[in-house]
């Protein structure tokens, strides 16, 4: 296992590479599920003061 | 043509991205196991680099996502320019960060690739330096639609910009490759002239497709989040937002 | 009934002639990039040493590079006074197709401000240390090149005429699409310093030229209209 | 004394709708315009009456709806549609540096330039005479409106788009105007325009919209 990680003497650049690859696509899919999350909040605020306008 | 028109209304957008997400989700992680598998474990070192050219099932399929999205985006730009549809306006919209994203990653894997074999972090390798400008027309593109309040003026904007992109990329390219022979000679070119061995082309093949489909779940994602965005005022988006429980 | 007087010829050539006369009227404005434009290339001596042949050997891309910075610090005017006292809108109204009025802008933003450059050029290359065939084909390179520039240049203008502070984000849309012509100019003035003939960059260039001068003006009448609205 | 503006031209609106910064401004408007019609807009301010004009001279898309020019969408006709108009914005679309008679001459050019009217002669009616050459910098801001106006005389544009024509002009100068107003229906032109000066028409039938109520 030791032998996977070391890479042949080029672990850190490739694990660099794929962990800088987890890294940028779980944000890239993280990002958009709290936007909506704030979104949703934003619109429902929004129809409360509208309904307490009324 | 009925269809293509319902596709065009952001309320049947909305449902139908939202019905294809779990799908696209579930194919790109099965691709992505399969991929890294063959990528770390099935695919043989490589007699001259060793254990280091596995980056290249990052590096590569980072890098084709990135050429694949922006020439999307110019697809989507020319539609909205043309038939003025809202849709193609946001998936333009949604598709520049994650073009963006995978341009960055491509130009760093590339420099974490060649630093064993140059020495250096950067050199001016042609498909290197191609990649850092198409960054840069994807950092245009962001920062313009940022800067323009009225969404709809911004992005008919950006739809003019990226065809103006994607008419000069492949100008760029061969530029920067014309010049690339100019000053160092032929360096070793990245891929090495050797024909793949197929036990290597399978998991680049692999990673690739599962990319495709991580950018389609990604799209689909931001695209809602954009359609919500605009369609904040419309009757269906109050229904959705009382109807939702959380 | 048939429209009583409507020739684009005249139009095109009365939008070129009223840039240029106010171009006349107020001086600064296209003398500033000229200065600009010495005073960058006259800081890499500074910067680098007084060796010439190092000097030499940067020149062309120096000469280029300050004269790219120089066409995108003046191309803010190209549209910006027109979308401030709104005759922007009545060219864009007009009865004659958009894409043609903005090539008599772009003509006229090129005599004011990239014929200049290519004047002052031999000076540089003087300055420079650059041998004489070479400042023949830098000052070629430039003819064929500046009007790229503007041309290319008009279209990030378009987009950004609109916003308050454009002038960084207009950079940033731009350089990118400078590099072809920026490869190619320093490349033959690079390889005319060695005597190896340079048609071929040249032909390059002037392709460029022809490419811009039919799409970049669409580009810029639509990218006007989106500003506008 | 003028000549008559010979064809019958419709300028049609069908379900026009306009968001500005998310905001619905209006929706669902219809009219038509005919020859020696006059449309006036009302409204406070903000209610979207300068996005409507910019939407009905081509310059704005409308988020929804369409506009007929002779029964051909406008957007799609483009230079086409903008020959029969003349605009007059809030800004005057004259250059400081030029004067009132080199900018009419351009305007003159970028339009169809009318037979019947010379320059010196649009620039005498409104009240500008002796002032041809001066810059029209040195100009006060009524006097640099009304070379703005005189833009309307000198190009033969059967519709006439003019946002608050009567701004910083003095009693005289609205009479003017109003005078213009009259031939120009009265040759069969047709105008749309946003002004809270009580006017009155001698010629032509006026519509208006009052788009205030109209808000959501």
């Amino acid at each position: 296992m030791s032998e996977f990680l070391r890479m042949g003497g080029y672990a850190f650049y490739v694990w660099t590479s794929y962990g800088l690859a987890f890294v940028l696509m779980t944000a890239l899919v993280v990002s958009p599920l709290i936007e909506k999350k704030r979104l949703i909040e934003g619109i429902r605020r929004k129809l409360r003061r509208e309904r307490r306008e009324k | 043509m009925r269809f293509y028109h319902r596709l065009a209304s952001p309320r049947h957008f909305y449902r139908i991205a939202g019905q294809w997400i779990p799908w696209l989700a579930g194919i790109f992680f099965v691709l992505l196991v399969w991929g890294l598998y063959e990528s770390l474990f099935v695919a043989p070192t490589d007699y001259q680099q060793g254990e280091s050219y596995r980056i290249i099932f990052i590096h590569v399929p980072a890098a084709w996502m990135s050429m694949f999205i922006y020439f999307i985006m110019a697809v989507a730009g020319a539609i909205n320019l043309v038939w003025r549809m809202k849709m193609a306006e946001v998936v333009l919209v949604a598709s520049a960060p994650i073009g963006a994203a995978f341009t960055f990653l491509a130009l760093v894997t590339g420099s974490l690739w060649g630093k064993p074999m140059w020495g250096t972090w950067w050199v001016w390798d042609a498909r290197l330096t191609s990649e850092l400008f198409l960054l840069f027309l994807y950092l245009g593109i962001i920062a313009l639609y940022g800067a323009i309040e009225d969404k709809r003026t911004a992005g008919r904007a950006v739809s003019i910009l990226a065809l103006v992109g994607v008419v000069n990329l492949p100008i760029i390219h061969f530029s920067v490759e014309w010049w690339n022979t100019l000053h160092q000679g032929s360096t070793v070119s990245l891929m090495g002239g050797a024909k793949m061995d197929p036990r290597m082309l399978r998991p680049l093949l692999v990673m690739s497709f599962a990319f495709k489909f991580y950018y389609g779940w990604v799209l689909f994602l931001r695209a809602r989040n954009e359609v919500l965005e605009r369609e904040r005022n419309t009757s269906w988006v109050r229904e959705l937002v009382e109807g939702k429980a959380t | 009934m048939k429209p009583s007087k409507l020739s684009l010829g005249s139009a095109f050539w009365l939008l070129l002639k009223r840039d240029l006369v106010l171009a006349m009227r107020r001086r600064s404005e296209f003398i500033n990039p000229i200065l600009f434009f010495i005073l960058v290339c006259a800081l890499f001596p500074l910067a680098i040493g007084s060796d010439p042949n190092l000097i030499r050997k940067i020149a062309p891309g120096v000469i280029w590079v300050a004269a790219l910075l120089a066409s995108l610090l003046t191309l803010d005017s190209l549209f910006r006074g027109d979308f401030e006292d709104g005759t922007l809108e009545q060219y864009v109204l007009s009865a004659h197709p958009v894409s043609i009025l903005v090539i008599a802008k772009v003509i006229a933003h090129w005599l004011i401000t990239g014929l200049p450059l290519i004047l002052v050029a031999p000076l540089l290359g003087v300055l420079l240390s650059l041998p004489a065939g070479a400042t023949g084909i830098l000052v070629l390179t430039l003819a064929l090149g500046t009007p790229v520039l503007s041309l290319i240049g008009s279209v990030g203008v378009a987009l950004t005429v609109g916003l308050r502070r454009g002038g960084v984000l207009l950079s940033l849309l731009v350089l990118p699409l400078y590099v072809p012509v920026l490869i190619f100019a320093t490349d033959a003035v690079n390889t005319a310093v060695t005597g190896i003939p340079v048609t071929a960059q040249l032909s390059i260039i002037g392709a460029m030229l022809f490419l811009a001068l039919a799409l970049a003006p669409l580009a810029t009448a639509a990218s006007l209209r989106v500003s506008l609205s | 004394m003028h000549t008559a503006i010979s064809e019958s031209f419709t300028l049609e609106a069908r379900g026009l709708g306009c968001i500005r910064d998310d905001r619905q401004l209006f929706s669902a408007l219809d009219f038509t315009l005919r020859g020696g019609e006059a449309l006036i807009l009302e409204g406070r301010n903000g209610s979207g009456k300068t996005s409507l004009l910019r939407i009905l001279c081509g310059i704005r898309l409308p988020d929804d709806g369409v506009l007929r020019w002779q029964g051909e969408d406008a957007h799609r006709l483009g230079a086409e549609f903008h020959q029969h108009i003349a605009y007059l914005g809030h800004r005057d679309g004259n250059k400081l540096d030029l004067t009132p008679l080199e900018n009419l001459r351009i305007a003159q050019g970028l339009g169809r330039a009318r037979a019947d009217i010379g320059i010196e002669e649009a620039l005498d009616r409104v009240g500008l005479y002796g002032f041809e050459d001066v810059p029209t910098r040195n100009l006060s801001a009524g006097q640099q409106r009304r070379v703005a106006i005189a833009r309307l005389l000198i190009t033969e544009a059967e519709l006439w788009i003019l946002d608050e024509p009567f701004t910083s002009l003095d009693r005289k100068g609205i009479e003017d105007v109003e005078g213009m107003f009259d031939q120009h229906l009265a040759r069969g032109g047709m105008a749309v325009l946003t002004t809270h000066h009580r006017m009155n028409f001698e010629q032509g039938e006026v519509h208006r919209i009052d788009l205030s109520e109209r808000l959501q």
